[in-house]
């Protein structure tokens, strides 16, 4: 494992919220060919540590660290989101943020925004170069769509899709910019087996066709006995063990945690 | 059935405690009249009792409605499944652009007069339309650069003399460049702060346009500015009035042209998922700053351009013609046909200016029934007369999909 | 292209043909002015006055023997729609104009009646420019300039009250901004008086205290005000409020019963300028008594103006013997007409001779004429 | 000096106007994030329904402070009466809709209330009664303050400290702020949701009422277009203090009021708008959540 390109590097993550400390210098890697997961019961600072890496909150402190192959180090501290996904980090979101409003294959249409380019005129102009571009953002979101399997419901407006759908979409999405490095929060959340199932087949096909590598935040420890390694466990703030799935559920700590969870549910 | 009943029976009671000081009482304190209305509380009464009813069919067929999009199932009117076939639309284009250029041949001087108000106020609300309808910036002070456009080409005409031709794409490229450095600075803020900063902006520009007599000549305004001008041309009143019709109509083809190219384009999607969703969307890749300043700037360059047409055309301007109405018109204009959809707005424009134009009996009425509308739109249609229909693309799964199936 | 001009001055001048066939019958008269909007108090006095006056002319016999017919168009003082009102009245046929009321609206309009060549006559658009700079030969007013409001007030104040220190606040209006502007060249021109303090005020904002403080300390003698009166009574009261005793001028705008209902008491010992006392006019007692017959009610703003106003149009058609521009306009700037607002004849520039300004103070909640 | 002291106690006068209508824009954004555009309306009608009653009252033969207090208590009981039927009508059936729809419906029904006192009653400025008497012992500074303003001062001071008690020592208070903070859980403890947002829409509307009649009062003379610069500018105030936050909208308000009166004092009246809104933007730009307000944290 050593040998793998490491390709995210968080050193000491810490986020306060007034006095709330959300993140305690917690400390994580993902690195090539990878499905890592970061685990925790609810209110354990996971979506918010997603929520910094991508940009969308500036950190406290500790530094964000982007290896991408070939270039150059990236810190990504304090960086805009934007910026973030264009270095190829894509995210979904745990409760699904989808453009109710357009298509299905518009939704993973934006998600080509970024590896685009026809500006302002040129679209006005609609010369044969924009129109060519035009058609190939089309053709590659459609195959997008194919593969997490929503190919014939592309025109369908989005917020008309089921449940599962929208996650799949979300990801799907999230696979147009793109990314080296894709982070998804809770993707299970709310499907029923089979759909988790087939997301199973889903994130394994991801990592291992499209040689993207995953970091996911999930709750179903079925999903992610399966497929992760490393995992990495977070309570209250602080990382509270890491390693691989059996390392982890031998750990008394993350016994506690989750027993501890457990007789809340 | 008592129960409705009952319920209507309390709506109007409320309606009448609600509306008698104001409807019933009149008072004149110098000579100490009181004058006492009765009659308008009947009204009151009576009508309220009827609306409730309607009101509450209403909002049980809006409830029924959402449950069943709710349910997945798309309901496509019959007018828009009509809208969709394209034949028709060329027809229908074909058959309003015909129609459109005999227009000042079969009426009089006057109809074209009118019907220019109403093609400035299409152009005006495609301008707003590209930021409210299409990124989802309420812009409240959307008439200022209305009147940057008008200024620029009354001053530039006045001090210069350069005419209208030269002046268009001055008037528009102003517009844009105010747009720029009025919403550089604001653009970071909510969508509610927006409003009001925009709302601001619009009153800074009329007062500014007002005291600063050494620049726009102050409330007074600034008269004789020349019409259009064709070679050279002398032409008299009605001449020139069919020419800025025909200007008029090319502006507004040229700007439905652009803004469905834009809308269809990379950038208008860019500016729809904006609208849908800010977070998802600089997740996306999507740079906020930049796309919502290309659409705040974009919608100027119409209100700019136009402006400079407004002026040309009353060749009179002055401080009073851009006030806060102006913009709540162009916004209702909007809503009223349907958020970012371009058919939709256009129909708003006509109803909107041709009918109080054409009812002048009710014209008292014609604010109150704005706001009313308003109201309504957005509670019983949300998507305006003509609702947003999305682009449908060809891809080649399409076909394997038909030649499958 | 060619072809396209042609074909579009061939279509003006049959439209302009046909306008004139149909104008044969009768004398058309053009009313533009608001009739509706939060203006309409002044449109509407001056329309009711040129339906009174048709009602009366046509019952004698119509003016060159036809019948005189209204087209009354509502122009909301917006200059956008006045020059939409001013096509309507031009393509409708009108021989002459009564209007418009407001002087933005009335510039817009005037350049539309000059291309028809029509005669326009406005009861109350007081903008100096409007016959001042040349600019409009179809134009003619039956009511005095802005120039010559400030002129009176400027002259009152120096000659009568003899104040040395002068502040001078508009309401940032076409109206109010305009005659402040004249007050303060006047002031400046006169060399006796300091023009201590000129700045704009803004209507509608919930209080003038900081302004009226400011009065105070610039040790003004005298206020003149430009604009109308809602602004005018919220700078008297606050000004009594703050136990203040300069002396409040206005003009015209301000010369309204509203004044002294709204400001009450605090109205008491202002000056404003307004239209001669006409009470001594026997036509001017007539045209009220007719209305009054009519309506039942007082007339408002600009009656008489806009009854003056009518009168004179017709009777320069009835003098010229036709409807022709140049013998219309003709008889306007030389022969006389018998009017409320006194025996008048127009200058080369439109206004009307013999129609002036006097001052008025508030004593005891009445405009009474200060000799 | 003394030309400094009468600035800032008009500024203040003014200011208090004004936090006292942002009082009600604030209140609602907290509980709904919805600028209740049409609430200078409410404003002007409660002017307008003092302005009739007085003058009733006044014809039948009452008088003095009688007939203020009664004017006063009609405008707060229609005031409340028309921002409750407003909420029901204009933006409850509105809940959950995009952020945009309530926002126009609110701009509607500004434009509605407006032209529906314009047609019932006039368009004209109607002359309101002096209500507020003149004081004996404020005379020999009458010339700095007047009555009026000390009347104003101390109503607003009065109405706050009411306002404050009423929302940190009552249950309604409680049930308001709980509702404040998270309207689901709020609604899971047994809070009626619905009822708490119709009770912040007529507590706002009565403050709005009160600085009507004050002002009309204050100024004498109420026409219906008064409401919407004020609304305007009270939501600037709202949103200089930090719009949710009730401190912030009382800040505001007076901050806003001074500066217009120092900057038409010291610098000129003509551009008085310029500076007020100048100044809304300067802050948003260095503090975009306002004077006092919290950054919150947009959840994701």
């Amino acid at each position: 494992m050593a040998d793998k390109h490491k390709l995210l590097e968080v050193k000491g993550l810490t986020m306060d919220f007034g006095g709330l400390r959300a993140v305690d210098s917690v400390s994580l890697e993902v690195h090539e060919g990878e499905i890592a997961a970061l685990i925790g019961p609810n209110g354990a600072g996971k979506t918010t540590f997603f929520n910094c890496v991508t940009g969308i909150y500036t950190p406290t402190k500790g530094d964000i660290l982007l290896h991408p192959k070939g270039l150059a180090t990236r810190r990504l501290n304090g960086l805009k989101p934007n910026k973030v996904t264009e270095m190829g980090l894509a995210r979904t979101f745990q409760n699904i943020r989808l453009f109710p409003d357009m298509t299905v294959l518009e939704n993973v249409m934006i998600g080509r925004h970024c590896r685009t380019k026809s500006g302002i005129f040129r679209s006005i102009i609609r010369s044969r170069g924009v129109r060519e571009e035009e058609q190939q953002i089309v053709e590659d979101s459609y195959q997008l769509l194919v593969k997490v399997g929503l190919g014939e419901f592309a025109n369908e407006f989005s917020k008309n899709l089921p449940y599962g759908a929208q996650r799949r979409l979300e990801i799907a999405r999230a696979m147009a910019t793109d990314p080296f490095l894709l982070l998804l929060d809770e993707p299970a959340a709310g499907m029923n087996p089979q759909e988790t199932a087939e997301l199973d087949q889903l994130i394994c096909k991801i990592s291992e066709e499209d040689r993207i590598a995953i970091l996911l935040i999930e709750h179903d420890m079925k999903l992610v006995m399966n497929i992760s390694n490393p995992i990495y466990v977070m309570e209250y703030g602080k990382k509270i063990a890491e390693g691989s799935p059996q390392e982890i559920k031998d750990n008394p700590k993350v016994i506690e945690a989750y027993l501890g969870e457990e007789t809340d549910a | 059935m008592l129960k409705e009943f009952r319920q209507s029976l309390l709506v109007s009671i409320w309606f009448v405690f609600l509306t008698f000081p104001l409807m019933v009482v009149r008072v004149n304190t110098t000579e100490s009249i009181v004058e006492w209305r009765w009659m308008s509380l009947v009204w009151v009464a009576v009508a309220s009792f009827f609306l409730s009813y309607l009101w509450r069919y209403m909002l049980a067929r809006q409830q029924a409605k959402k449950k069943v999009e709710e349910e997945g199932v798309q309901q496509l009117s019959k007018a828009q499944l009509l809208l969709e076939d394209m034949t028709f639309r060329y027809k229908a284009m074909g058959v309003l652009l015909a129609f459109s250029l005999v227009f000042p041949w079969i009426f009089d001087t006057y109809q074209s007069t009118i019907m220019i108000s109403a093609l400035i106020y299409v152009v005006l609300g495609l301008g707003l339309n590209i930021s409210v309808g299409l990124a989802g910036l309420l812009d409240l002070g959307y008439v200022a650069f209305f009147a940057v456009g008008a200024y620029s080409y009354a001053l530039i005409n006045h001090h210069f003399d350069f005419g209208f031709w030269a002046c268009l794409p001055v008037g528009g490229v102003l517009g844009c460049l105010f747009g720029v450095i009025l919403g550089f600075p604001i653009l970071r803020l909510r969508g509610d702060y927006l409003a009001i900063v925009t709302l601001g902006f619009g009153m800074i520009i009329k007062v500014v346009l007002e005291n600063w007599n050494e620049f726009s000549f102050g409330p007074s305004g600034i008269a004789n500015i020349d019409r259009p001008g064709l070679f050279g041309i002398d032409m008299n009143i009605d001449g020139s009035t069919t020419y800025i019709y025909y200007i008029m109509v090319a502006m507004v083809v040229f700007t439905i042209l652009i803004t469905m190219r834009l809308r269809n384009s990379r950038i208008g999607r860019a500016w729809i998922a904006l609208r849908e969703d800010e977070i998802a969307c600089v997740a996306m890749g999507i740079d906020m700053a930049r796309t919502k300043l290309s659409a705040y700037a974009l919608g100027a360059f119409w209100a700019g351009m136009v402006g400079v047409l407004f002026a040309a055309k009353t060749t009179f301007i002055n401080p009073a013609s851009f006030t806060f109405m102006e913009s709540a018109i162009i916004l209702s204009i909007v809503v009223l046909g349907g958020m970012g959809s371009i058919l939709g707005v256009i129909l708003g424009a006509f109803i909107l200016i041709l009918l109080p134009e054409y009812l002048r009996a009710f014209s008292e009425y014609r604010m109150l029934a704005f706001g009313a509308a308003m109201v309504l739109m957005m509670i019983f249609r949300p998507q305006g007369i003509i609702s947003n229909i999305r682009q449908k693309y060809e891809y080649k799964g399409l076909k394997e999909e038909a030649d499958n199936g | 292209m060619k072809k396209f001009t042609v074909l579009l001055s061939s279509m003006a001048l049959f439209l302009s043909l046909a306008a004139n066939g149909f104008a044969a019958d009768t004398i058309k008269l053009g009313v533009a002015g608001p009739h509706s909007g939060d203006l309409a108090p002044y449109g509407i006095p001056a329309m009711k006055a040129a339906q009174l006056v048709v009602k009366k002319i046509n019952a004698a016999g119509g003016v060159l023997g036809k019948q005189v017919e209204l087209l009354i168009q509502d122009d909301q003082c917006k200059p956008e729609i006045a020059t939409n009102t001013a096509t309507k009245l031009v393509t409708d046929g009108a021989d002459v104009v009564l209007g418009h009321i407001c002087s933005g609206a009335t510039k817009a309009a005037l350049g539309i009646y000059n291309d028809a060549r029509i005669p326009v006559m406005s009861p109350s658009a007081t903008n100096p420019g409007l016959t001042q700079t040349g600019d409009y030969p179809n134009f003619f007013r039956t009511i005095a300039s802005d120039d010559m409001q400030a002129q009176l007030a400027v002259d009152f104040a120096i000659n009568n009250l003899k104040v040395k220190k002068v502040a001078v606040l508009h309401d940032k209006g076409d109206y109010g901004k305009g005659f402040a502007e004249f007050a303060k060249k006047y002031l400046d021109e006169s060399g006796k008086v300091e023009v201590v303090l000129f700045e704009g005020i803004t209507p509608g904002a919930m209080d003038y205290s900081s302004i009226v403080q400011k009065v105070r300390r610039e040790k003004a003698e005298a206020l003149i005000f430009g604009g109308y009166h809602p602004e005018a009574s919220k700078l008297v009261s606050q000004m009594a409020r703050k136990r203040l005793k300069t002396l409040f001028i206005s003009d015209d705008g301000v010369k309204d019963a509203s004044f002294l209902k709204v400001a009450g008491a605090a109205a008491d010992g202002a000056y404003v300028t307004g239209p001669l006392d006409l009470s001594k006019v026997p036509l001017n007692a007539a045209a009220i008594a007719e209305f009054k017959a009519e309506y039942g009610a007082d007339p408002g703003a600009f009656f008489q103006e806009g009854y003056s106003a009518a009168l004179a149009l017709l009777n320069a058609i009835e003098q010229a013997g036709s409807t022709d521009y140049d013998a219309v306009t003709n008889a306007l700037r030389t022969k006389y007409v018998e009017t409320p607002v006194g025996n008048v004849k127009f200058d080369s520039k439109g206004d009307a001779e013999g129609v002036g300004f006097a001052m008025y103070k508030v004593e005891n909640g009445a405009f009474a004429e200060v000799k | 000096m003394e030309y400094f002291i009468e600035l800032f106690l008009s500024g203040l006068t003014r200011g208090s106007i004004y936090a006292l209508i942002a009082l009600g824009y604030t209140m609602v954004y907290g509980i709904i994030q919805l600028i209740n555009f049409a609430h200078g309306e409410i404003y002007m009608i409660g002017a307008f329904v003092a302005l009739i009653v007085a003058g009733v009252c006044t014809i039948y033969g009452f008088a003095g402070v009688s007939v203020l207090i009664i004017a006063a208590i009609a405008a707060v009981i229609y005031a409340s009466a028309y921002g409750y039927t407003l909420e029901k009508i204009a933006y409850r059936p509105l809940r959950g809709a995009p952020r945009l729809s309530p926002l126009i419906s609110a701009i509607g029904m500004s434009i509605f209330l407006q032209n529906y006192v314009l047609l019932a009653q006039t368009s004209d400025f109607l002359p309101f009664p002096r209500l507020i008497p003149d004081f004996e012992f404020m005379e020999p500074v009458a010339h700095i303050i007047g009555s009026p303003e000390l009347v104003i001062l101390v109503t607003t001071v009065v109405t706050m400290i009411l306002l404050t008690l009423l929302i940190k020592k009552t249950k309604v208070g409680k049930a308001m702020r709980a509702t404040q903070q998270d309207m689901s859980m709020a609604r899971l403890v047994g809070i009626n949701v619905d009822r708490i947002i119709s009770l912040t829409f007529v507590i706002g509307s009565a403050l709005a009422a009160i600085g009507g009649v004050l002002v009309a009062s204050y100024i004498g003379q109420v026409n219906f277009y008064i409401g919407f610069l004020a609304g305007v500018k009270a939501f600037t105030a709202a949103v200089l203090g930090g719009i949710g936050s009730i401190p912030g909208a009382v800040l505001g308000g007076l901050v806003l009021g001074l500066t217009e009166s120092f900057a038409a004092g010291y610098v000129s009246s003509d551009y008085e708008d310029v500076f007020a809104f100048g100044l809304l933007v300067l802050i948003l730009i260095l503090r975009p959540a306002g004077i006092l307000g919290k950054a919150r944290k947009q959840k994701v």
